[in-house]
């Protein structure tokens, strides 16, 4: 495992010291070690709190900024935080109007942040709740419940983080990051597995010559196993799949997120969504905004994710509003 | 019959954590079939720093059991923390007041534990969850004369069949209940990680009785 | 070989599509395929142009757009750009008042450079160059002329771009390129091989279990393999090299730099700052900005690489000047 | 004596396309021991756009080098480009006005070509560059008694002794010089291509005669 650690098992709390460190512009710690706060909250706004487990870089942490999320609970590699952690990151992000935690589809956090949200109840602080749940791979498109939460969430906290620092109240802040994930959709194809540190080698294989269709972020299976594609094949696969999913139609605009799984050159990311747009393009689909780099990533993964998001012009104002955060800086 | 006394609970708490920390490598291979393979790391970690943290201090059984549970819940998160967490925490305060434990406070303790757990997921036997090995066991215990030894084997005995069959079921919770069939096959990582903990927990009462 | 591909031949082409069709507010192309633009050019000031062989993502295009780089030359993986693509990057960034090309000491480079130079003389067009060289571990401090440019690289465009941006005139902006170059310092250590994907497999090898130190950005040989060390092993290694170098002393100020080589985990790129930043600290040298990311990459390496360089009052508010790139956006 | 015709030149060209072609994997492989494995990936690309962009053209030996060097240096850049580019261009250029082409006329293209590199590289003999190829293979075909055959083995030999002679040296230019002594002990790429180059052009041209 040539990977640059001290103790594995100490990783995510001195990853932490580091990026504090690096980004104390954007971000600040809090009373709890596993919860970081975006450094100037505006008062009087919805807080937006969110938190997953370790190991997606920029994601989570890397979303906290000025627009985005307010504070971000940090659980072990590939684990949910803690009740305690997101309990915390609730009362950092309620300036008394609320709290919208927006979060992933996966057992541990919805445990855990169901948890944290009665418990915030009992102190008088109001949690709503949105489960992202666009990996269309994840579960057929009549158990939505059962879908997991991928790159979209990136959407969702843009919608639901704009939304909050344009004023909106708690409902409605709920309400545009809710929109934000029905209407988007993600897939992933896996080409190398990764290795948790303190594990110290891959949990999963994937051989050489072939390709995980409908990867999940911690290398859950896919649909299907198949022969390695050309970078034109694989991105027909991915449009087929997520466009195919609902709600993309002919005269659609939408926003479009290529993220590499880690290891991945970004140089090849771009030779992808080279021929993503000409496919989304050719269905008369119009690209309003995209992007394409390491957004969610898997550790040390090689392969990609493509999500699209339907958009309204609420959602176009929202995913156009500026943030700085260390995974996301849009002027 | 039998009993053994609450407060000699450490050296059974340190057989279970000896239990886990040597299954760790195993653990993580387990969940890392149908899961993400973290299961082993997160598992140990946790119950190391019960391990260390509580190393110098006395604690009856009961005590343990919540600490740990404490540790788990309040520290490493993931989907152990509430599951596990809740378990232990409700089974030790379930025990506090005990002065001597036997088959039927091991019983009512457990049982109150499993409770706990359904108070927050919706997991019921043959969904492929540690459930699968923590209610036979309960129910093995319940259902036992009264001769704590053979009770204890009797819960062991419950839990293994328990985690076996959880090979032939398609998982209907957590992660690899996308899987569908495709989860079929293998056992599940909290049932076998259950059947750690229970099997450990009756070797170490044993060696009171 | 697990990548995204279509033709390995034709990546560099697909990958500059792609690259502009992402980032179509910040950049455009040019007559020139293999010449990038940025969309916003002020008339009016220095063109700072610069170039180089692809695979180290987000350099060098993404380093190209406002107060920053004006166009950037592309070359194949790992090679040079054409003398023609450097000459033509001089005429798309030649806004009348002369160019300042930035680049890094590669035998290729210097030499198409230096043709490009010559051709642009012809045309009219005063080009004035400054070479990279802050690679420690490529030559030996008595040969500065031999050294690699790397990393630092960013730092000259940063101060280059900056100075250009705030209207200095050439020789100004050369001075502080090369005054940016000559107090920076850069070091990598590299822990796997990459793989050109028209070579399909790597062409060196990196034993698991041993680190590179000082491994060039191609993969060329450091000054020591030695068995992997943690990552406060590393951190030390790489300070010592850096800050050994010269120009850093107690009561210093600097501007610190952590690139991971590609395919490591961002994660893991904290976990390094985090004990850089303890022995920067600890030589009572002060971190004025950092950044840590993967900003300039080497396909899919793993490893990471620290560049640190000495700030005064004009360094200071030249790498403060707010950019915005595909690779760096500086609010 | 004997020559062949300018006009004769493209199937030359071709054989000395195919010798690039066939070794772009040991080229790579060469340039990756101490450079960055990129060379016969680059070299191939070049010599086979040539050949494309060429197959269907009618061109003289002399062009044909000038085109090929032509695309190298502007389309494929690199070190390669202005060093094999200026190399074949001038030496192109050199013999665009020859009919035929013996070892006289051949010498002289080569040492134009070969002038032209010192004027934009300070590469010497024993730099443990492509010069330890090019110069002693146009000192041979200058000192040879004037049959076109002997004199094109001559120079084959030549070429082979001056690439083999690189692998005792210590690079002095170009990406391997930073490795100093680590630089001894293997071929130079630029060197290796270089006779590959020079081998197939005297074999194509032996076909002539
Ligand atoms: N919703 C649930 N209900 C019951 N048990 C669950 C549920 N989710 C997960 N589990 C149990 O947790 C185990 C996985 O634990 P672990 O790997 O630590 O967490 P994660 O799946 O979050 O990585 C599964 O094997 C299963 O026994
Ligand atoms: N400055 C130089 N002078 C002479 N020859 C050089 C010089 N730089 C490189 N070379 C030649 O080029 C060869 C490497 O070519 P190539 O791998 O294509 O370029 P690069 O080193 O830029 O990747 C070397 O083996 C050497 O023969
Ligand atoms: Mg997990
Ligand atoms: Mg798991
Ligand atoms: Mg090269
Ligand atoms: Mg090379």
């Amino acid at each position: 495992m040539q990977r640059i650690l001290n103790d594995p098992d100490n990783i995510v709390d001195e990853m932490l010291e580091g990026f504090l460190k690096a980004h104390g512009d954007i971000v600040e710690k809090t009373g709890n070690k596993r919860v970081v706060k975006a450094k100037k909250i505006k008062a009087d706004k919805v807080g937006v709190a969110t938190g997953g487990g370790s190991g997606h870089k920029p994601a989570f942490i890397g979303y906290v900024g000025e627009n985005m999320c307010d504070t971000a609970a940090v659980g072990e590699i590939c684990s949910s935080p803690t009740a305690a952690a997101f309990l915390d990151s609730f009362r950092e992000a309620d300036q008394g109007k609320g709290v919208a935690c927006l979060y992933g589809n996966y057992s541990g956090d919805n445990m855990n942040v169901k948890m944290a949200v009665k418990m915030a109840k009992r102190e008088g602080i109001t949690v709503k709740t949105v489960v992202a749940n666009d990996d269309v791979a994840s579960a057929p498109k009549d158990q939505p419940e059962k879908r997991r939460g991928v790159a979209g969430e990136i959407f969702m906290w843009k919608a639901g983080g704009a939304k909050a620092a344009l004023g909106g109240t708690l409902d409605e802040v709920i309400a545009a990051a809710q929109k934000a994930i029905d209407q988007t959709r993600s897939v992933g194809i896996g080409l190398t597995p990764c290795t948790l540190p303190a594990v110290g080698h891959p949990n999963f294989e994937i051989k050489e010559g072939t390709m995980e269709v409908g990867i999940g972020h911690h290398g859950e299976p896919g649909i299907e196993v198949c022969p390695l594609e050309s970078a034109d094949q694989m991105a027909k696969r991915m449009v087929d799949i997520v466009i195919g999913d609902v709600p993309f139609e002919k005269g659609d605009e939408v926003a479009v997120l290529v993220s590499g799984l880690g290891a991945t050159p970004v140089m090849e990311l771009y030779v992808l969504y080279n021929e993503i747009e000409k496919l989304i393009g050719g269905r008369g689909i119009k690209i309003h905004r995209s992007y394409v780099g390491n957004y969610f990533t898997s550790l040390e993964m090689m392969g990609a994710t493509l999500t699209v998001m339907k958009l309204d012009d609420e959602l176009k104002e929202l995913v156009d509003l500026p943030i700085e955060t260390m995974g996301l800086t849009q002027i | 019959m039998g009993t053994f006394y609450n407060k000699d609970g450490k050296s059974v708490l340190q057989t279970v954590v000896k239990g886990i920390q040597e299954n760790k490598a195993y653990l993580g291979e387990v969940d890392g079939l149908i899961g993400d393979g973290d299961h082993g790391m997160n598992m140990n970690k946790g119950f190391s720093l019960f391990e260390t943290r509580f190393k110098e201090e006395e604690f009856t059984f009961a005590e343990g059991l919540y600490e740990l549970g404490n540790i788990l819940f309040s520290e490493i998160g993931g989907s152990m923390g509430p599951i596990y967490g809740t378990i232990l925490m409700d089974a030790g305060e379930a025990g506090e007041d005990f002065d001597a434990i036997g088959t039927k406070e091991l019983a009512q303790m457990l049982e109150t534990g499993l409770e706990g757990l359904y108070d927050i997921v919706e997991a019921k036997v043959g969904d492929k969850t540690l459930v699968d090995t923590l209610a036979p066991a309960v129910e093995a215990l319940k259902a036992s004369d009264g001769d704590f030894k053979s009770a204890l084997q009797d819960m062991k005995a419950a839990a293994e069949k328990g985690r076996d069959a959880t090979k032939d079921m398609v998982a209907k919770f957590g992660r690899s209940s996308r899987l569908g069939e495709r989860s079929r096959g293998v056992l599940d990582a909290g049932a076998t990680s259950c059947c750690i903990i229970l099997t450990a927990m009756a070797d170490g009462i044993l060696e009171y009785l």
